[in-house]
């Protein structure tokens, strides 16, 4: 268990997992309120203004007064709701979020659990936030949050299988579906990280388009997947409200809006480990230690969350049989023709 | 068109149900009288006649005049480019009128509002029920002597 | 995609029903507080009913309660995004009916400003069908630029959004001296902003994927449900009142009369509907150059014509274009300085009802931009 | 009342150092975070719309625009409420969560506006079916004032008392408050009579 320092610092007792189980928890927190405020202000910048201003320097406490503030709101449950499925809904969105935390490489010393199966896991973890959303949505008794839920669900389950085949692709690369090793084959500056085809000799600049259509079929994938613009359909306000939220309030809307931003994480740096080299440094040996990878790796996935933002406050929305339309016409064919590419590459690969 | 020469046209081919003629050459509209009886043989005429062609029905209006209420047809022609007023006078105990939803579509409203707000009946609505005012709501107040209520569902009306 | 066709599926012993579906009052993206019962069977529609009144102020009755000159606040309330346009038919028809004749300074400066105010209707229908497509950064953008031409009008009527500039017989005031500038200053701008609108939003891919061969509107049905204004021009049908029956002195200007043009999509859909807008801006700095040169320049008394009383005799339905449509008013005055009967006929309450015709068959999401295209104001349908 | 006016006398009755700072803790988040009912009514909403925009920009405030009643903290009404769209309103009203605020944005809400006199289908003053926080004055009013209405609501939660707050009221403040609303009572009543007796 050399991937993670707290076992060596601590041992391996049930003390040195608990702390490895809060410091995601801690991240994500931390990084929601980053995010929120994040939203606001990209959206701000996009939008020629300024974003909230009066609430600390520049704005900067602004989410934290949003915690507070969702915090003592009422918590309302509707009469006619299914309680059980509507109460427990927002938990089950944010345990699948928060989940996938437990295999996110942020350096090589701190991996909250070195799986074998990393990848696989993270793309089974996921698909949890449906049934959350599918309860939600379900449960509310709202014919606007059935319509947004049902939508969620067409959305992500086709989105998955175009992104599954992404992933394929990247496993047969590094013949591993292990976070670290993937990221250990990325070794050796930005010129070896896989959606430059990865580590080998110059004949792989043949291949690198293959990759770059991974890279992005996985990076549409990922939108429809975190419900954001343009595919967020299932909660697109002009047409259907709130969708799947529509009847949620005070804390368990903001569990909602947290694994929305967790999500974005996840996917984020899932992008980050599969092609981007993960926690490695963009320039070899260079800042290549476990402390400055937590650096680069955070630096790189909220790249992705920004690039996320950005889209969201300039796109128009996808409509529902468009969107099914991308996927199965569109981006499986694409998927499949690099998947194939890819695997071709990783056989001749020295 | 002339208004008066589209009067002579009608009074030959509807010669009692074409009443009177306004036309003071002045600024005012010069306008038709029509009777309500054969309205809507005056209207698809109106509409499909070769050098009258009005296809557009601009606005339908009910008027309430002491001893009548009257419906006003603003037509106009987005062929010829002319434009004609007719008005149909109704009694004031019982003022039915045939619905004309059927010949210009833009009719559905405008009658379903006339009927909101002056209680005049459109015979051959396919939905004569009130638009603006609530479904519930009692009186006609465009109505000369109508009075606004005091009360409704509860909430005071006057300030 | 062009073509929807009917699938069939067998759904064997499935027993299936429709669903029923409120949107609004006070939904995000009706406009104001229109109601729509939707009926679903899945995602599309299948049968759409509007049920309006939920801002029914008592327009006609409150006019008939009124002299003639405090019936034009009310007009500025009825379709309030564009006020100057409402005013000016109203005012030429009492003109018409007293035989006043205004000076050609007056007469340019209400073109100015309607056309100015057409400019900011169409920024905001632009804008508000870019936010129903789930574009919010252009309504954002439109709205910033159509700032500069609020700031005009406030200079000259003292008013942001609702004005009662314009008088019977005249104006509330002459244009102030740097009025000229400021205008062209403005036709530069909306200029710029068109430009980038259309890269940001209208030649988006998504965008017209999302409004080509939606809600098509073929052009006799237009014109039999009364349609006017860009809803009945986007079917390509060359009607403007501007051009057929000048008023004012649009006769004076030379301008073409935008239809949609299917170069994308097909005549008579959302995007054609839409697009059509974006052409009437350029016209309408088309025009408001021409009457710039046109205006004298010397400052006058613009309350020179105004009438002593205002009691007109007669009946006279009078009509402008307005951003929206056909705006009319039927109005019937006895002699008195009261009218007896003022009727609006407002552009958006007669193409609003063709919404059930042209949005069966389409996803709920269609029926969204199929509205925002139809471009309504709720405080006209209701008045 | 400062904290450091507090520390002299911490026994005092009333919130004491922590109560009063976790008072103004969670005012301070209500008071910054205020998610606002997206609809519009009438003209006023194009005006609001105006202050949304980039402009003016009124999400310098901390606020967000949420389409469900059930997120949002605040409503606005912008604009003439007529008797059909009242009961709507106190619906959406009801469906939102406590703590929940009312800002009445131009005249029509505030007293029916010009409509008062004939207007036989508008209602005369949303105050009639909801409680309302702040009132905007104006037709409509400009965006500069109702950013001031923000400010007066923001202002006006972050003084809020919340915990036991009639106990720690001194007879003399409820006595107050009871006189006022008798007074208010009184005024009401007078001027209906006068307004009848103008009738006659």
């Amino acid at each position: 268990m050399e991937s993670n320092f707290i076992l060596e610092l601590f041992g391996n007792n049930i003390w040195s997992y608990l702390i490895i189980a809060v410091i995601p928890l801690g991240f994500v927190t931390l990084y929601a309120l980053v995010a929120i405020l994040g939203e606001l202000k990209i959206a701000s910048w996009v939008q020629d203004r300024l974003g909230p201003m009066r609430t600390g320097w520049k704005g900067v406490l602004q989410p934290l007064a949003e915690v507070i503030k969702l915090l003592q709101k009422e918590d309302i449950t509707p009469t006619n709701v299914n309680r059980p499925l509507f109460n427990t809904a927002p938990f089950v969105v944010f345990i699948g979020s928060f989940a996938a935390f437990a295999v996110i490489p942020f350096s090589s010393k701190f991996i909250p659990a070195d799986l074998n199966v990393g990848l696989f896991y993270i793309f089974a973890v996921s698909s949890f936030g449906v049934i959350g959303i599918l309860m939600g949505g379900w449960s509310s008794n709202n014919k606007y949050s059935m319509l947004g839920a049902i939508r969620s669900a067409s959305q992500m389950i086709s989105y998955e299988i175009p992104m599954a085949l992404s992933i394929i692709a990247i496993a047969t690369l590094s013949s591993s579906l292990n976070m670290n090793k993937i990221i250990e084959m990325q070794s050796g500056g930005f010129w070896d990280w896989n959606i430059l085809g990865g580590n080998g000799p110059i004949l792989k600049i043949v291949f690198i388009p293959f990759l770059l259509v991974l890279f992005i079929v996985y990076f549409i994938g990922s939108l429809a997947e975190t419900n954001r613009t343009p595919f967020d359909i299932p909660e697109g306000e002009s047409e259907i409200v709130g969708g799947y939220h529509t009847e949620y309030s005070g804390m368990k809307f903001a569990m909602f809006f947290f694994a929305e931003y967790a999500n974005m994480f996840v996917v984020s740096s899932l992008v980050t480990v599969m092609f981007f080299g993960g926690w490695q440094s963009p320039f070899g040996s260079f800042l290549n230690d476990p402390i400055s990878q937590v650096f680069w790796f955070v630096i790189k996935a909220m790249f992705f969350v920004f690039v996320q933002i950005w889209l969201r406050w300039t796109l128009p929305r996808v409509r529902v049989d468009q969107l099914m339309y991308i996927t199965w016409k569109v981006m499986l064919p694409f998927a499949f023709v690099a998947f194939l590419g890819v695997a071709f590459w990783s056989m001749i690969k020295p | 068109m002339t208004t008066k020469e589209i009067f002579e046209k009608l009074k030959n081919e509807f010669n009692d149900d074409v009443i009177s003629i306004f036309d003071d050459g002045m600024v005012s509209e010069p306008f038709i009288t029509v009777s309500s009886k054969n309205l809507i043989d005056i209207m698809l005429f109106l509409r499909d006649e070769k050098g009258l062609m009005f296809d557009y029905l601009s606005c339908l209006s009910g008027v309430d005049y002491k001893e009548n209420f009257t419906v006003i047809y603003n037509l106009f022609s987005i062929e010829i480019h002319h434009r004609l007023t007719v008005k149909v006078e109704l009694p004031k105990d019982n003022p039915v009128i045939p619905s004309v939803e059927l010949i210009w579509r833009s009719a559905d409203w405008h009658e379903r509002e006339t009927y909101d707000m002056y209680g005049i009946i459109f015979e051959g609505h396919h939905n004569l029920i009130r638009i603006l005012n609530p479904y519930d709501w009692e009186g006609y107040p465009l109505r000369k002597d109508y009075k606004a209520p005091e009360e409704y569902h509860g909430i005071k009306v006057p300030y | 995609m062009a073509e929807r066709k009917e699938i069939e599926i067998d759904f064997g012993r499935v027993e299936t029903e429709r669903m029923r579906l409120n949107v609004g009052p006070q939904h995000p993206s009706t406009h104001g507080v229109l109601r729509l019962e939707v009926e679903l069977e899945g995602e599309i529609v299948t049968d759409v009913i509007p049920h309006i009144g939920y801002l029914h102020r008592c327009f006609e009755k409150i006019s008939e309660n009124s002299t003639f000159v405090q019936v034009v606040p009310y007009i500025d309330r009825m379709d309030y995004i564009t006020s100057m346009n409402n005013e000016l038919p109203y005012v030429l028809g009492i003109e018409k009916l007293m035989g006043i004749k205004v000076s050609d300074r007056i007469e340019s400066i209400r073109v100015i400003i309607s056309e100015l105010n057409r400019i900011a209707s169409h920024q905001i229908a632009v804008a508000t069908f870019g936010m129903d497509a789930g574009a919010f950064t252009p309504f954002l953008f439109l709205f910033r630029d159509r700032e500069m031409i609020l700031n005009v009008f406030e200079k000259l009527s003292g008013g942001r959004l609702l004005y009662n500039y314009i008088r019977v017989g005249g104006l509330l005031q002459d244009a102030y001296p740097s009025f000229k500038n400021d205008v062209l200053d403005i036709i530069r701008k909306v200029r710029e902003t068109n430009v980038e609108i259309m890269n940001l939003l209208i030649d988006n891919k998504i965008f017209i994927e999302r409004t080509i061969n939606v809600g098509t509107l073929p052009a006799d049905v237009a014109i039999n449900f009364g349609c006017s204004g860009p809803m009945l021009r986007g079917s390509g049908v060359k009607y403007d009142l501007r051009k057929v029956e000048p008023y004012s002195i649009y006769d004076k200007f030379d301008f073409e009369v935008s239809v949609g043009d299917g170069k994308i999509g097909t005549v008579g859909d959302s995007y054609n509907r839409n697009i059509v807008r974006m052409y009437e801006m350029e016209e309408s700095c088309k025009i408001i150059e021409q009457a710039l040169k046109f205006m004298p320049d010397a400052s006058e008394d613009v309350h020179a014509t105004f009438p002593k009383k205002i009691a007109p005799k007669g009946e006279i339905y009078t009509k402008a274009e307005n951003p929206k449509g056909e705006l009319g008013f039927y109005i019937i005055a006895d002699g008195k300085n009261k009218p007896y009967r003022v009727k609006g006929r407002s552009p958006s309450f007669v193409n609003l009802s063709v919404l059930p015709y042209i949005s069966k068959g389409y996803m709920i999401a269609d029926l969204i931009i199929i509205l925002g295209s139809v471009d309504i104001v709720l405080g006209e349908i209701d008045r | 009342m400062g904290l450091l006016d507090r520390l002299d006398n911490p026994y005092d009755v009333g919130p004491g150092i922590l109560l009063g700072t976790v008072e103004d803790l969670l005012n301070w988040g209500r008071a910054k975070s205020d998610w606002y009912m997206s609809f519009g009514l009438a003209c006023c909403a194009i005006e609001f719309m105006a202050v949304n925009a980039a402009h003016f920009d009124f999400m310098r405030f901390g606020t967000i625009p949420r389409p469900s009643p059930r997120q949002s903290d605040f409503m606005i009404i912008s604009g003439t409420v007529t008797l059909k769209m009242a009961e709507r309103i106190k619906r959406l009203y009801e469906q939102m969560p406590d703590p929940k605020y009312v800002i009445s944005m131009g005249s029509c809400s505030n007293s029916g506006g010009p409509y008062w006199q004939n207007g036989y289908h508008v209602l005369k003053g949303v105050d009639r079916i909801i409680p309302v926080d702040v009132y905007v004055p104006g037709c409509p009013p400009r965006p500069e004032a109702f950013l001031e209405g923000m400010v007066k609501l923001q202002s006006k939660i972050s003084h809020q008392a919340m915990f036991r707050k009639r106990q720690d009221m001194s007879q003399e403040d409820l006595d107050a408050i009871h006189n006022r609303q008798v007074e208010i009572e009184r005024q009401f009543q007078e001027f209906q009579k006068v307004q009848q007796e103008l009738k006659h």
